[in-house]
């Protein structure tokens, strides 16, 4: 099912707008990631999508279809919801089994189809318990189950994995995308985890503050973000952003002066500070001052001082000495400028968008 | 408690007697009024009256009282409660005050007031009770129906039968009776020879008479020239709507006959016709009674309360300001009350009905035996009951009534 | 198009019902204007043909109702209140608390309300005889403070509180009292306002009882002043439906004020879950 | 604590809440029911001076045997089995109607309320002009569907739907209140999970609104069993004072009124008590253990 | 505040034990993360140590003070709860000020406390909505201003951030870091993702099916797991676990041979597997095949054939063609042999527990 909106705007009490105009299209059998802060609008999105919450203006579509005038019952989409919702009085079976029956299916079907579907989120030794005696993270696999055991056409997650640990997140992300690619079945997939959203999803569609900032594939938004707020928002650790003042001329023979006469922020990717000349690659070099050198598990991460502003890189192997002088080689891939407006002017690649 | 503790009042401060009675609205105010001349009348005595409601919340009311020893010295309440509450040893007999000592009723005065209420306040050979507010049966006719039909006012019930035969062919019934047609059953009862039941007391509920009654109103009613108010209670309604030529109702509901029959309706209250060349008419209404828990002082003024009461004046006042009877045959002969008929015609039936006023006996289970009555009277008219199976079966149960309460 | 059958369905089904309901309603306000022999009119009639408004007056006139309204006021905000408290501690303990003998003792409560009331009036009159405080105001209102309806409705409504809103009180320093005070009643307060609706008229309307433990006018209640209208005779309906309108009317005025909260609880939030 | 067991600190405590409750209640509840239950066995008894000279069981013996009774028993189940599921299920149908309108629903709210609030005998008078045999409204719309008339007061055949009928509208008002109470409680989001899986209106009343519904339910309908069983009121006033044509309406609280007030027979009236008092407490019991397993707090 | 359990058991039906004789203490001042999978009974153990559950058997103390038998009140922690249970008829903020109420903070004081903390959390812009019409990341945001607000001796978190971006989060957790090293008030941290774990904590309980795994820093849990749980459970991507027996005779020279007799697992981390000699760090060499190699993001993983088995590792830089052979060198630190059991026999620091 391809679901597209068209202008659309929402406000719940009808004066402050939570959604401003909105435009965008699914296309039908991808799984896409919503990301965006805590409070942009991820959730009323999907209460859209799903029927529950009408539009206060524009169209929704599904394929050529206009739902916007239809209700929940009617568009047969499969949801999780942020609070699981999970039905109190009904044991994890039933309440697995619910959009089973409410499909008429044969009541031995849908136990077994039900059963399947709690191994599948390893709560099956769980099936007896009411969802209040449950643990956070098995009534969120329970209503994963749920959703799952109505097979629709269109599968709306509001944020399914967020109370699991991460072997356990990692295998049901697998599982979702599996069964996802195994039927087909649009999906829309809100996670608040970049790494999830990056390895799960076929596009990722970043909101913020009731606008959509970029749609586009997971490499996309990390090589080319749209603009400054999306270059901060991905990425692990933050990219690096320092005003276009703090630098003395480092850049001037490498960027069209036009160009960087524009330029408000720059942005570097902590893992676009190298600590060798990479040749081709290395766009400038500049000169820094090692603040600390700290290590967790894998990661090791220096911070270092230019200009006196905070840089991070995480691509130094040896240990370094605190205060020690440190020449870096700046990666044209992972160095952006931005205008004023936050719009990225320089690097990434300009024709991706 | 208001009995105890006041009968220490001070000397000089009038003794106070307390009054509880079930009269509302105007009939409370025309009671209020007689009070305050009782109590202007004298300085000794202060009779304060105290409003309880309806009967059944009186009735409760003074049972919960007595129970918690918080009796008030005289109350108002129907004359069939007193052998229950002399039974219970409550109510003080009357005769000491009545028959004896400086204020008792002299002999004019005791054949002055109407026998059959003297009779009801005798119970077991004492008075127990003094009569208050009464009324009686009497026949309203519609003078419309009856010149239509070219009908005259019956002397018997026979003629209300054969009235009835002539109004059927118009669908007019003969005669109204009330939802329960106990007190006109009674009534034919003694006339065709005997009460239902004995001062002894004894049953006649299957006795001929009885029976003969019964079948009398029965046949009418099941020959569709009589019918019964049922689901209305009274046929007061159906009477001003010309459902009936006749009717048989208290005298206390012509005040609300006056007030619903629209203007253009003429109609009449007379006494109730003869039946086997006799004449009765059953009173109903309240007594008012004394309570023995009452002082002595207290006693002695309600006595004089109640005398106040009876007295030819105030009776007079009291019938003309509320539509219940008179209690003596003086009271109705003044000018002044002649005047008052003359103005208000529709109340001179009932007095006209008073010398053959009866009462039924009173006797320990009466309400029981009421209950039973009404129940089977009810069973003739909804559940088709033959009349001597349930007089026979009523018969029955009275007799065990009578005897559990011996 | 299906949506809006459906809208016109619900408004057809409560409109006909509405009538029925309505119909006591509108009879007492046309009775109330009637004329003596209109109110007995067969078949009825809807429309007096002059309204009678001075029936009110008349009506108004047969007994002190100024004194009756004091008292009905008083009285009935006293019992409520006193009702509402005596319920809600027990109401709390009932549904939160722990203690021996919990369930015979809800048993027993239960079954003081399978006795009939029309047992209870004789031995109560002389209980409150002993204690004298017959012809007291204390008469009419302290048998009335407990209410084990009140108290099982609200043991149903904190019942449905979910437990973690209990534990979160729990963290925050509350202890039970203010738990009680802070969280569960507000919570519950649609459920609140509904029983003190409901208690509040069965203390308006309550007759018998005001009737049997008073003697004297200056202690006695609305109800009772409609006595004045039924007699021997029969009833004068016109005045009695014009007193009783001027009774109801409070009612009906603060339903009106209270039903909103009713309504409003906790609207979407809900409790439940 | 979530599991704790009762101590006898929590029970001290719980009874201090109880404290106000308990006072009013043994005194003007419990103490008295005690006193009627005992007076029960009493068999010679003077009432007003509280002497008794004999006891035993033949109060009890006396029901038993009274046919009056016995017809008081069977219309009392009659009415009670008429009224409880009636009641319920008109008034969680008119709550639901009630709460999903939005124009004019304060409106509507306070006239399904009004009845409640109205005279009783205004109420009587419209019912005894509903239930009239010859000019009724009842009649005149039966008398569409071909229905001859039934005169509906005084017949012994329809005396007591006539009263059903009656008790159940006079109820409603109040039992939707609550019941709209209740359905305002349920969390909308558990109507959102519902529809989106796939449950129409009618499967998200049964399987979201009456499961999350049953503690009122629950409540109504035991109030409605106790209330019902003790009906009296309303056949005063329905039948002017009497219990119904041919006793077709005689329960058993007018039984023991009739008893008690006008008979003066404590003993027998008390044991009525006693019988009723038993009789709800079996369906009250059994209501409480199927609500364990069937109310979801 | 020290908080002591003493085997502390817990059942909650009184038939099935989801908690089994714990044992540990956490010392005063410090901020201790539980990790585990979910249901293994994080929350349970949050809600004993607050006082609203009690331990079936064994004791809990406060310091000194065995605290078993007090309530909730009497322990006077904060708490933040999994599904945050904010009260629904209070505005935000009367939420957060409840705490305060209670202790009666006067009026004035407690509003500026309130809006100060709800300016922390970044929900100063929903101070008058209810509860209800909140986003759920917003909704935690308020649970966690409230349990702050108290300013409790004991602050327990059961997975306070779950619902947050992943900037917020950071912010989020650096605040509670900051706060909490500033106040020196003892916390309990309860949390699924890792990362948070080893970046906020100054020690890290793991818990699986009811039982303690490991209580260590965060670099021993990595670098000395003491069990295969733990080699597992830790870490991103996961270890790399073969049987013993898939090896050849590639460990007979550098791991003692009673060792490996009783040797049944072997862990290797994918950042153990160095495509170049490391010298001195390096403990054998393995010869593999590529299968695949992805990039996403700055991560680069290669997965590997050996022997037939599946290894992945993280240190590839350059473009590898698949069915490539390849040599790595297996790195001491990252090499581990669990028993039978599981429990770890060799690599890391033997002396570390
Ligand atoms: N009220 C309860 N009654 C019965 N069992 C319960 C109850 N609460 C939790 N459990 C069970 O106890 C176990 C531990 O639950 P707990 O909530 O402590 O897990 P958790 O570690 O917090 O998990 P999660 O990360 O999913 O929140 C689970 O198996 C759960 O099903
Ligand atoms: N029922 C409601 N009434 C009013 N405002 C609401 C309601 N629900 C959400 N909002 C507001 O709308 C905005 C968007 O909420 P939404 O739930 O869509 O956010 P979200 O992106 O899902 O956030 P989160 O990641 O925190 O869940 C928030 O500012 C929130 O406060
Ligand atoms: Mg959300
Ligand atoms: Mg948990």
């Amino acid at each position: 099912m391809e679901v597209t909106f068209k202008d659309v705007s929402l406000s719940y009490d009808g004066s402050r707008e939570i959604l401003h105009r909105l435009n965008f299209t699914i296309p039908e059998g991808t799984l896409v990631s919503i990301l965006g802060p805590s409070g942009c609008g991820k959730s009323t999105t999907l209460m859209m999508i799903s029927g529950l919450l009408a539009p206060t203006s524009g169209h929704i579509f599904f394929g050529d279809e206009d739902v916007t005038k239809q209700d929940a019952l009617q568009r047969k989409v499969g949801m999780v919801f942020q609070n699981y919702a999970l039905y109190p009085h009904l044991k994890v079976l039933d309440n697995i089994m619910f959009p089973l029956k409410m499909a008429k299916v044969p009541k031995a079907e849908r136990r077994e189809k039900a059963i399947k579907l709690a191994k599948l989120v390893h709560v099956d030794d769980q099936l007896d318990k009411k969802p209040g005696s449950l643990s956070g993270g098995q009534q969120q696999r329970v209503a994963i189950a749920r959703a799952l055991a109505k097979e629709p056409s269109l599968l709306l997650l509001d944020e399914p994995l967020s109370n699991l640990d991460a072997r356990l997140r990692i295998e049901m992300r697998q599982e979702i995308r599996r069964i996802q690619q195994e039927t087909g079945v649009t999906t829309i997939f809100v996670t608040h985890d970049q790494d999830e959203a990056l390895h799960i999803s076929d596009h990722i569609m970043v909101l913020n503050s009731g606008k959509i900032q970029q749609f586009s594939s997971a490499e996309t938004l990390y090589d080319n973000p749209s603009n400054l707020f999306i270059a901060q928002f991905i990425g692990e650790p933050v990219i690096n952003t320092i005003d276009i003042e703090d630098f003395d001329d480092e850049l001037t023979d490498h960027v069209d002066a036009e160009i960087l006469k524009r330029a408000k922020k720059v942005g570097i990717r902590p893992e676009a500070l190298q600590d060798h000349d990479t040749g081709a690659d290395t766009l400038a070099t500049i000169t820094t001052k090692v603040k600390t050198f700290e290590k967790f598990g894998r990661e090791k991460n220096a911070l270092l001082d230019f200009h006196g502003k905070r840089l991070l890189t995480t691509e130094i192997e040896a240990e370094l000495a605190e205060g020690q002088e440190l020449p870096l080689y700046l990666q044209k891939s992972g160095f952006y400028l931005f205008d004023q407006e936050g719009t990225r002017i320089f690097g990434g690649d300009q024709d991706v968008e | 408690g208001n009995s105890s503790g006041d009968s220490k009042a001070k000397s000089d401060e009038p003794v106070k007697i307390s009054f509880w009675n079930g009269m509302n609205g105007p009939y409370q105010k025309a009671l209020k009024k007689i009070i305050n001349d009782f109590n202007s009348s004298q300085s000794k005595y202060k009779v304060v009256s105290t409003a309880q409601g309806d009967y059944t919340a009186l009735q409760q009311k003074i049972m919960a009282a007595a129970k918690s020893n918080s009796l008030p010295v005289i109350s108002q309440t129907t004359y069939t409660t007193v052998p229950d509450y002399s039974k219970n040893n409550l109510i003080e007999p009357l005769d000491n005050y009545m028959l004896k000592g400086s204020n008792k009723l002299s002999s004019a005065d005791l054949k002055d007031i109407y026998p059959s209420f003297l009779s009801s306040s005798k119970y077991q050979g004492k008075y127990y009770s003094v009569p208050f507010s009464k009324s009686v049966r009497v026949l309203y006719y519609n003078q419309d129906i009856l010149d239509k039909y070219n009908l005259k006012k019956p002397t018997t019930w026979e003629d209300i039968a054969k009235d009835g035969e002539v109004l059927k062919a118009h669908g007019i019934y003969g005669m109204g009776f009330d939802k329960s047609w106990d007190m006109e059953f009674e009534g034919l009862a003694r006339q065709a020879g005997n009460p239902l039941i004995t001062k002894a007391p004894k049953a006649n509920l299957d006795a001929a008479p009885t029976l003969e009654a019964a079948n009398f109103i029965m046949d009418m009613i099941k020959n569709k020239t009589a019918k019964t108010a049922g689901e209305d209670f009274y046929w007061t309604q159906a009477f001003t709507q010309g459902k009936s030529a006749f009717y048989a109702g208290s005298s206390a509901g012509v005040t609300q006959m006056v007030a619903q029959a629209p203007k253009s309706l003429h109609w009449g209250t007379m006494p109730l016709p003869s039946y086997n060349g006799k004449k009765a008419t059953e009173i109903a209404g309240n007594d008012i009674v004394m309570f023995k828990s009452a002082s002595a002082e207290q006693k002695k003024g309600a006595w004089a309360f109640m005398k106040y009461l009876m007295s030819a004046k105030e009776t007079a006042k009291w019938a003309k300001s509320t539509g219940y009877v008179p209690l003596r045959k003086s009271a109705t002969e003044t000018t002044d009350f002649k005047k008052y008929l003359t103005d208000n015609p529709y109340n001179k039936a009932a007095v006209d009905s008073l010398d053959d006023g009866f009462q039924s006996n009173a006797f320990l289970g009466f309400s029981e035996y009421r209950t039973k009555l009404l129940e089977t009277v009810d069973a003739m008219l909804t559940k088709n009951e033959p009349v001597k199976k349930a007089l026979t079966s009523l018969q029955t149960t009275t007799e065990k009534i009578i005897k559990d309460n011996k | 198009m299906k949506r809006k059958t459906a809208i016109i369905l619900r408004y057809v089904i409560l409109v006909l019902g509405a009538i029925i309901m309505l119909m006591p309603f509108l009879w007492m306000l046309s009775t109330s204007l009637k004329t003596q022999p209109e109110t007995v009119k067969i078949p009825p009639i809807w429309i007096p043909k002059h309204l009678m408004f001075s029936n009110y007056v008349n009506a108004l006139k047969e007994a002190p109702f100024l004194r009756y309204f004091i008292n009905s006021v008083f009285v009935t905000t006293v019992t409520t209140a006193g009702q509402l408290l005596t319920s809600i501690l027990a109401a709390f303990a009932f549904s939160r608390l722990n203690f021996y003998g919990k369930n015979i003792l809800f048993v027993i409560f239960l079954g003081t309300m399978m006795v009939p009331g029309e047992m209870l009036i004789i031995p109560n009159f002389v209980t409150l005889s002993q204690l004298h405080l017959v012809n007291t105001y204390g008469a009419l209102i302290i048998p009335w403070l407990a209410s084990f309806f009140t108290v099982f409705t609200l043991r149903q409504t904190f019942q449905s509180v979910p437990d973690q809103i209990y534990y979160a009180a729990k963290i925050d320093g509350a202890s039970d009292w203010h738990y009680l005070w802070h969280v569960l009643v507000p919570i519950s307060k649609s459920t609140i306002t509904a029983v003190t609706v409901l208690q509040v008229i069965g203390s308006w309307n309550a007759f018998m009882w005001p009737l049997i433990v008073t003697n004297t006018e200056n202690l006695r209640t609305l109800p009772v002043g409609l006595q004045a209208f039924t007699s021997d005779a029969g009833t004068n309906y016109a005045l009695l439906m014009a007193a009783s309108t001027f009774v109801i009317i409070p009612m009906v005025i603060l339903y009106v004020f209270l039903q909103k909260y009713i309504i409003a609880g906790i609207s979407k939030t809900g409790l439940k879950g | 604590m979530l599991n704790e067991k009762p101590t006898l600190k929590s029970t001290g405590k719980a009874l201090l809440y109880l404290l106000p409750m308990l006072i009013i209640t043994i005194t003007f509840n419990i103490y008295p029911i005690l006193k009627s239950f005992i007076m029960s066995f009493y068999t010679k008894y003077d009432f007003f001076r509280d002497i008794v000279s004999q006891y035993g069981f033949d109060n009890f013996k006396f029901l038993f045997s009274d046919p009056d009774f016995h017809i008081a028993v069977k219309n009392t189940l009659i009415f009670v089995i008429g009224v409880v599921p009636l009641t319920v299920i008109i008034s969680l149908a008119i709550a639901l109607l009630l709460n999903r309108i939005t124009w004019l629903s304060g409106l509507f709210r306070t006239v399904y309320f009004l009845p409640f609030v109205t005279s009783t005998v205004a109420i009587a008078q419209v019912w005894h002009w509903i239930y009239n045999g010859d000019y009724g409204l009842l009649n005149y719309f039966l008398s569409f569907f071909g229905v001859n008339a039934i005169s509906w007061l005084e017949s012994p055949h329809y005396a007591m739907l006539a009263l059903i009928i009656m008790s159940v509208w006079k109820n409603l008002g109040f039992n939707i209140v609550l019941f709209l109470v209740g359905l305002n409680n349920i969390n909308e989001r558990y109507y959102q999970a519902a529809k989106i899986d796939g449950a129409n209106t009618w499967h998200q009343f049964t399987n979201v609104t009456v499961p999350l519904l049953s503690p009122i339910t629950f409540l109504v309908s035991v109030n409605g069993v106790i209330g019902s069983f003790k009906v009296f009121d309303e056949i005063f006033a329905l039948f002017n004072g009497t219990p119904g044509p041919s006793k077709s309406a005689l329960t058993i609280v007018y039984y023991l009124y009739q008893k008690f007030y006008t008979e003066w027979k404590y003993g027998i009236a008390a044991a009525s008590g006693v019988v009723l008092f038993f009789m709800i407490l079996l369906v009250t019991v059994f209501q409480l253990w199927y609500s364990k397993r069937h109310v979801h707090y």
